[in-house]
């Protein structure tokens, strides 16, 4: 089932090397009988500069899936390949240092790159501009509600200027309006900087916004049942009626997914399937 | 290590560094350093570096490792190196004071049988004053076990806590040396029921001498020599003031330890201790077939462990008659 | 494919800081656990062998692993030894059951009550870096010469530490879960049941474990304040083997001493890894 | 309106717990420091004077507070208790930061690398838990009778607190931290200075507090090893005290310990609250 | 500006004593320079029974407001009064126990009640078939995903069996799917229960799909700058044209408010402004 998805996901790679490719990837939590199989043989490319968006229920290992490729983690099948690029991570949590200020937490992806301390403030400081949160350097993040901690994550994760950008979820405790600027914000990067993104969301509007591809994974094991490429020109609007059509498409395919596993799409398997049905 | 021995046998040191404890039973050293006279005979070629410690244990941990050239010490202390290092880490040159070793008991304890069920203690197990109760004790047909146990109940502590435990009738008697003896005495009531003193042939014993590293000695024979003739020089002046010399090492004590002893429990130790370069060998050995006796020690041949050629050369430049180190 | 793969950037020491722990096999673990402490007792061993052989010191002063191995083996050998063992041992557990009752109420108490904070929070410190023998005097005037004395001093010397440790604690509980154990209705002592206590844990923990190295020193002095009949302890063997300069007895004691400390090292361990796996600390630094 | 207002329902205790710290005039806060200590002081003395009141004890062996205060302010009149002071102060600090950089050293080193970790972390407590008077003969051997001697046995004493505080600290630390750190490319060393060791600060700072107990006590012994003449230290004055029962005198250098250790506990407490207030931690806990 | 606000809000209680009343409650953090006024003058009432959204940008105190409620907190000035009720308060945060199981942590708001532990089990066991968690008891908070954690923060809430539920973006971290399963389930137990809530979220659907009232607020300082009554008839579908609708008017207005806000719009403004404008 999962071999023409990955002939589909490799595909659009137009014989270019991809950014990030996995290969019949697994990942099984703890041993024997509390064992989870929580990816199951997932195939998926990204290529240089391309936007991949991944939706799934809460729990399919969207995240364990970036962990993966960020290298936090090792599969326990298969493989993971990134072509010699630097990967920032926005994680699900803010996962800011707490002893630092909130410019300081953002100059935290400059210090690799060896700048000054002057320039790195100054850095931090447009960063925070971008994500609308100028004037709040000198804060510390528990002064911070929590969407603008997420936005200090977000910063930080634009910082560090890498070639390969995984965001888990990175606008999920916004607003519709900080929203939108920051979709256009991130748009603007993308391009500038030619990124590949890995895009991890639930607002499946949001993924037709952004996306150039989206993914839907499968719930426990977590799969790659459907792999919809998105052709609407740019820029795009996530309240734009083009936009919608194709979210419904989607939420559809997903909605079906998620039935497919009961009602109650989160019950631990009785017994891991390491090899699927 | 040979520490302080930085030149060739023979040659005088830069340096000689010598030990004892702020304590009256060593006032010897104590009146010694203060009136200058170690460093009036070493003369200007080499400095006196002087140590105290607190008690033997320290003194000769010092000596073993060369840290001390020679020092002043007890007895055990002076056993214990000697049967440690198989007869080849000291010496004894010189004897300092001899007695100020007491009984001391509550009031109502007159005779030995008395005894029965109490509860006495002592500085330390195995130390000379145990080793001497102990023996003592047989002597009168009591039993004390090692363990505490018996007709009498041994209790080996510290002597300031014996001051407390005395005050406060935990114990009902020690066997302990000056000043801790006449502080009993003084302030808490305690009487007297053995002078150990009269224990002994001529009424004494050793409590304090001069010892030295061999290794110092042998390399340095002229500058042991200048120490005892201090140490000599120094003991005939508490012979011949001991007034003076007692408030000389009281001075010495207020110095070295920040309290000076009370008046009256200065005198009355003093008076109890003689100063003699004698290091009464007899009762050395004596003491020590007695602690083999009652179980503390282990056979051990002090056979060399006196070196008094040096005292009795500089006692006849004097014209006093020669000691034995038998 | 020319790419890197993540195998390889995540090499050597990273891989080990954050690869999850794989389950080896259970002599394969066994081993992984033997091999660097073997390494260790070979080498120090060595070393002390080739320090006596260079004779900077005559082995009465400084004597070498033989000497103190047949030393140990001697006493090993003998029911003194076990007695001594038993006795120190009882001692250490009894007073370090005190310290921790003591220093979980005082600590409970300092922590949460402002006043009783600001007047004698301090204190704790203070009375922690108190020299045991200075309670000495004080000890025999309240117990005499009795295991109660030899206890106290103990007690006075563990109980700070725990405190502390629960104090530390408590100051750095994450105030989120306070927030929740407060919605949950929880209040005063079922928040710090519930709470307060579980999540100070670790620092509990860790203040045990100074605490008990504080008990056992102070043990190791107050056990010559009362030498008591036919009772031989491990710090009157101490005592003694300094007392005689009797460098083998000495190397000796400290080998068993060193033991203990490891052995108990161990049992924190085990309890502090428990803890770790269940708050999920242990996958990323294991 | 007859509903309960919040005010009443988090009243007392609660209060306390969860209100925010309201910043209050300079001399309230002042008074709300003092009054606690005084009354704690005031509390001590009474009953101090009632126990020697009772007459259970001759007032030889346990001082009443008049004696013992009158003992003290005459110490403090003369030079030489500040000389003791300078010079047991300056062992102290000197020991103590020796001892934090050892500590800092092996804690990181340990904490860290697994097969070295297995192989000496159990010695670390291992090592806390020998007395001071064990390393006395080593300590001579290796230094003769100089200063060097006393800082060995305080850095024996206090190194492994401090490592043992960064190793705990290190093992509590968050991973999702940790994991954001490794994100930002900080790999071993720049990883513990930017990430490590910030985060393992409350623990380590705990660390070094008992350290400094352990610091403070190990030289209280360890003066005795060396005592200098002409160089009177606080160690030596507390033996001398016990050895000569002199009770005020006694009383009077514990006072003085005591005095001390509360200060050096002000100042731990001054960085802990720097830290609680940069971590957040301040808000519902003050 | 805000007394008619206040009237509107009170008028809606009709003559029944109000769940919750904000009287003129200000929050100010901080002081002198880095003093920030959260919320100024907010004046809201949340009938028994009632279901309050409460919408705003990033950072405009909601939050803030829910903490003051549930009395974690004390206003700078201003009255809260709560009717002699339970309030649970389910935070933005997961903030579960670590060192408890999912179970345990659920077991914990049952604890209050003085259940016996087998009982508390089989409760804790209900609430999390409820969030679709069955299964999942005997795992730690570290053993799940993102989403997961936060419904068993859900569960947890639900089980303290409060008359008034403060939620603080409950389904922030959720799948559409999971979502509109919740929805449903909260929405039931709203009914059983005569529950008030007060359901701060960034969706403003979520919002028309649950609320009776929902409540926009301003950003710092937060105030309340609209109440929209929602009349929709129950049950309501999230996806349906009629919440769209509502949906679309509400964030025209939000867009307004935060667009009077200019661009960046967490800007900290320069003076704390303790009456407003
Ligand atoms: N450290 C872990 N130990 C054990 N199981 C884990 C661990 N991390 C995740 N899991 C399990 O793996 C599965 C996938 O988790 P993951 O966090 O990848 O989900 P997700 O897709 O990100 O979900 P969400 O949208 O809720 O964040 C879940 O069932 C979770 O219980
Ligand atoms: N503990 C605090 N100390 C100082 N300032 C704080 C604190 N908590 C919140 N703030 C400030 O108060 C304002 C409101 O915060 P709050 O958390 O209530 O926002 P929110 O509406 O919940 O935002 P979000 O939707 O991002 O969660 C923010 O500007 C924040 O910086
Ligand atoms: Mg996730
Ligand atoms: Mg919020």
């Amino acid at each position: 089932m999962t071999a023409p998805l990955t002939e589909q996901a490799g595909g659009r790679v137009d014989g270019q090397q991809p950014a990030v490719r996995l290969q019949a990837v697994s990942k099984t939590y703890g041993q024997g009988k509390a064992s989870l199989l929580a990816l199951d043989n997932v195939a998926l490319d990204v290529a240089p500069g391309e936007f991949v968006c991944l939706l799934g229920a809460s729990g399919c290992g969207k995240s364990t899936l970036l962990s993966l490729v960020a290298g936090l983690d090792a599969p326990s099948a298969g493989r993971i390949d990134v072509d010699r690029r630097r990967i920032a991570l926005m994680f699900q949590e803010p996962a800011l240092f707490p002893w630092l200020t909130v410019s300081a937490n953002v100059e935290m992806a400059l210090r690799a790159k060896g700048l000054g301390k002057r320039e790195r403030r100054a850095r931090a400081a447009e960063y925070l501009e971008i994500v609308h949160l100028g004037g709040f350097g000198r804060k510390r993040p528990h002064e911070l509600s929590g969407g603008m901690r997420q936005r200090v994550s977000l910063a930080r994760a634009l910082a560090q200027d890498a070639d390969v950008l995984l965001m888990d979820e990175p606008f999920g405790a916004l607003d519709a309006m900080t929203r939108d600027l920051l979709h256009d914000e991130l748009e603007r990067i993308w391009r500038e900087r030619d990124l590949a993104v890995l895009f991890v969301t639930h607002n499946v509007r949001e993924a037709v916004r952004l996306g150039d591809r989206v993914v839907l994974l499968s719930s426990r094991p977590g799969r790659v049942v459907e792999d919809f490429p998105v052709t609407l020109p740019r820029p795009r609007r996530t309240d734009s009626a083009e936009v919608a059509e194709q979210a419904g498409e989607i939420t559809q395919r997903l909605r079906a997914e998620v039935m497919r596993h009961g009602a109650a799409p989160n019950r631990v398997p009785q017994e891991a399937t390491p090899d699927g049905p | 290590g040979s520490g302080g021995g930085d030149s060739k046998a023979g040659a005088a040191p830069a340096e000689v560094r010598l030990g004892f404890f702020p304590n009256i039973t060593h006032a010897t050293a104590l009146v010694g350093v203060e009136k200058g006279l170690y460093a009036k005979h070493l003369g200007s070629g080499t400095t006196l570096k002087t140590s105290t410690f607190n008690a033997g244990p320290a003194a000769i941990e010092a000596v073993f490792s060369g840290a001390v050239d020679a020092t002043y010490v007890g007895p055990n202390p002076a056993i214990n190196a000697w049967s440690k290092s198989k007869g080849k880490a000291i010496k004894i040159v010189a004897g300092a004071a001899s007695g100020g070793v007491f009984l001391v008991v509550k009031p109502g304890i007159t005779t030995p049988e008395q005894l029965k069920g109490k509860k006495i203690a002592t500085p330390q197990l195995g130390n000379t004053q145990d080793v001497a109760l102990r023996y003592w004790l047989t002597e009168k047909g009591l039993k004390a076990d090692t363990k505490g146990g018996g007709d009498v109940h041994i209790v080996p502590q510290e002597n300031s806590q014996t001051i407390q435990t005395f005050a406060t009738g935990d114990i009902d008697g020690a066997w302990v040396p000056e000043p801790f003896a006449s502080r009993l005495i003084k302030e808490s009531g305690g009487k007297v029921l053995v002078d150990e003193r009269d224990l002994w042939p001529n009424k004494q014993f050793v409590i304090t001498h001069l010892i030295v590293r061999q290794e110092f000695l042998k390399e340095h024979p002229d500058t042991v020599r200048k120490l005892v003739e201090a140490h000599v020089e120094a003991n005939d002046l508490i012979k011949s003031d001991p007034a003076g010399s007692a408030r000389t090492a009281n001075a010495a004590l207020q110095k070295l330890t920040g309290k000076a002893l009370k008046p009256e429990v200065l005198d009355s130790a003093f008076k109890n201790i003689t100063f003699t370069d004698d290091p009464i060998a007899s009762s050395l050995v004596t003491s020590a077939e007695h602690a083999t006796k009652v179980g503390l020690l282990d056979q051990v041949d002090l056979n060399g462990i006196y070196d008094l050629k040096i005292l009795n050369e500089v006692l006849a430049a004097k014209g006093q008659s020669p000691i034995s180190d038998k | 494919m020319a790419a890197d793969t993540h195998a390889r950037q995540i090499a050597g020491l990273d891989a080990l800081e954050l690869a999850p722990a794989r389950r080896a096999g259970l002599l394969t673990r066994a081993w992984a656990g033997t091999w660097p402490v073997a390494l260790a007792v070979a080498l120090v061993l060595a070393a002390w062998e080739l320090v006596v052989l260079a004779g900077w010191w005559p082995e009465y002063v400084f004597a070498g692993p033989l000497t103190t191995l047949t030393e140990l083996g001697h006493r090993l050998g003998e029911a003194e030894f076990y007695q001594a063992l038993t006795v120190t041992l009882r001692r250490a557990v009894v007073g370090f059951a005190l310290a921790i009752a003591v220093g979980l109420v005082v600590g409970a108490l300092v922590s949460r009550i402002r006043p009783l904070r600001r007047a004698v929070g301090s204190l704790i410190t203070g009375l922690q870096t108190m020299p045991s023998i200075a309670w000495f005097p004080l000890a025999i005037l309240l117990f005499g010469l009795s295991e109660s004395a030899i206890l106290f001093v103990v007690v006075l010397g563990a109980a700070p530490s725990v405190a502390n440790g629960l104090i530390a604690g408590v100051d750095y509980t994450p105030p989120i879960l306070l927030r929740a154990g407060h919605m949950l209705g929880f209040r005063r002592l079922t928040l710090y049941r519930h709470v307060i206590l579980p999540a100070s844990l670790p620092s509990f923990l860790a203040g045990l474990k100074q605490g008990w190295a504080f008990a056992w020193r102070s043990l190791m002095a107050g056990e010559l304040l009362v030498i008591i009949a036919n009772r031989p302890s491990l710090g009157e063997q101490l005592h003694f083997a300094r007392e005689l300069a009797d460098s083998p007895g000495l190397l000796a004691t400290m080998i068993v001493i060193l033991v203990i400390g490891i052995l108990v090292d161990r049992l924190f361990g085990l309890a502090d890894n428990a803890l770790r796996r269940r708050w999920g600390l242990h996958q990323v630094t294991a």
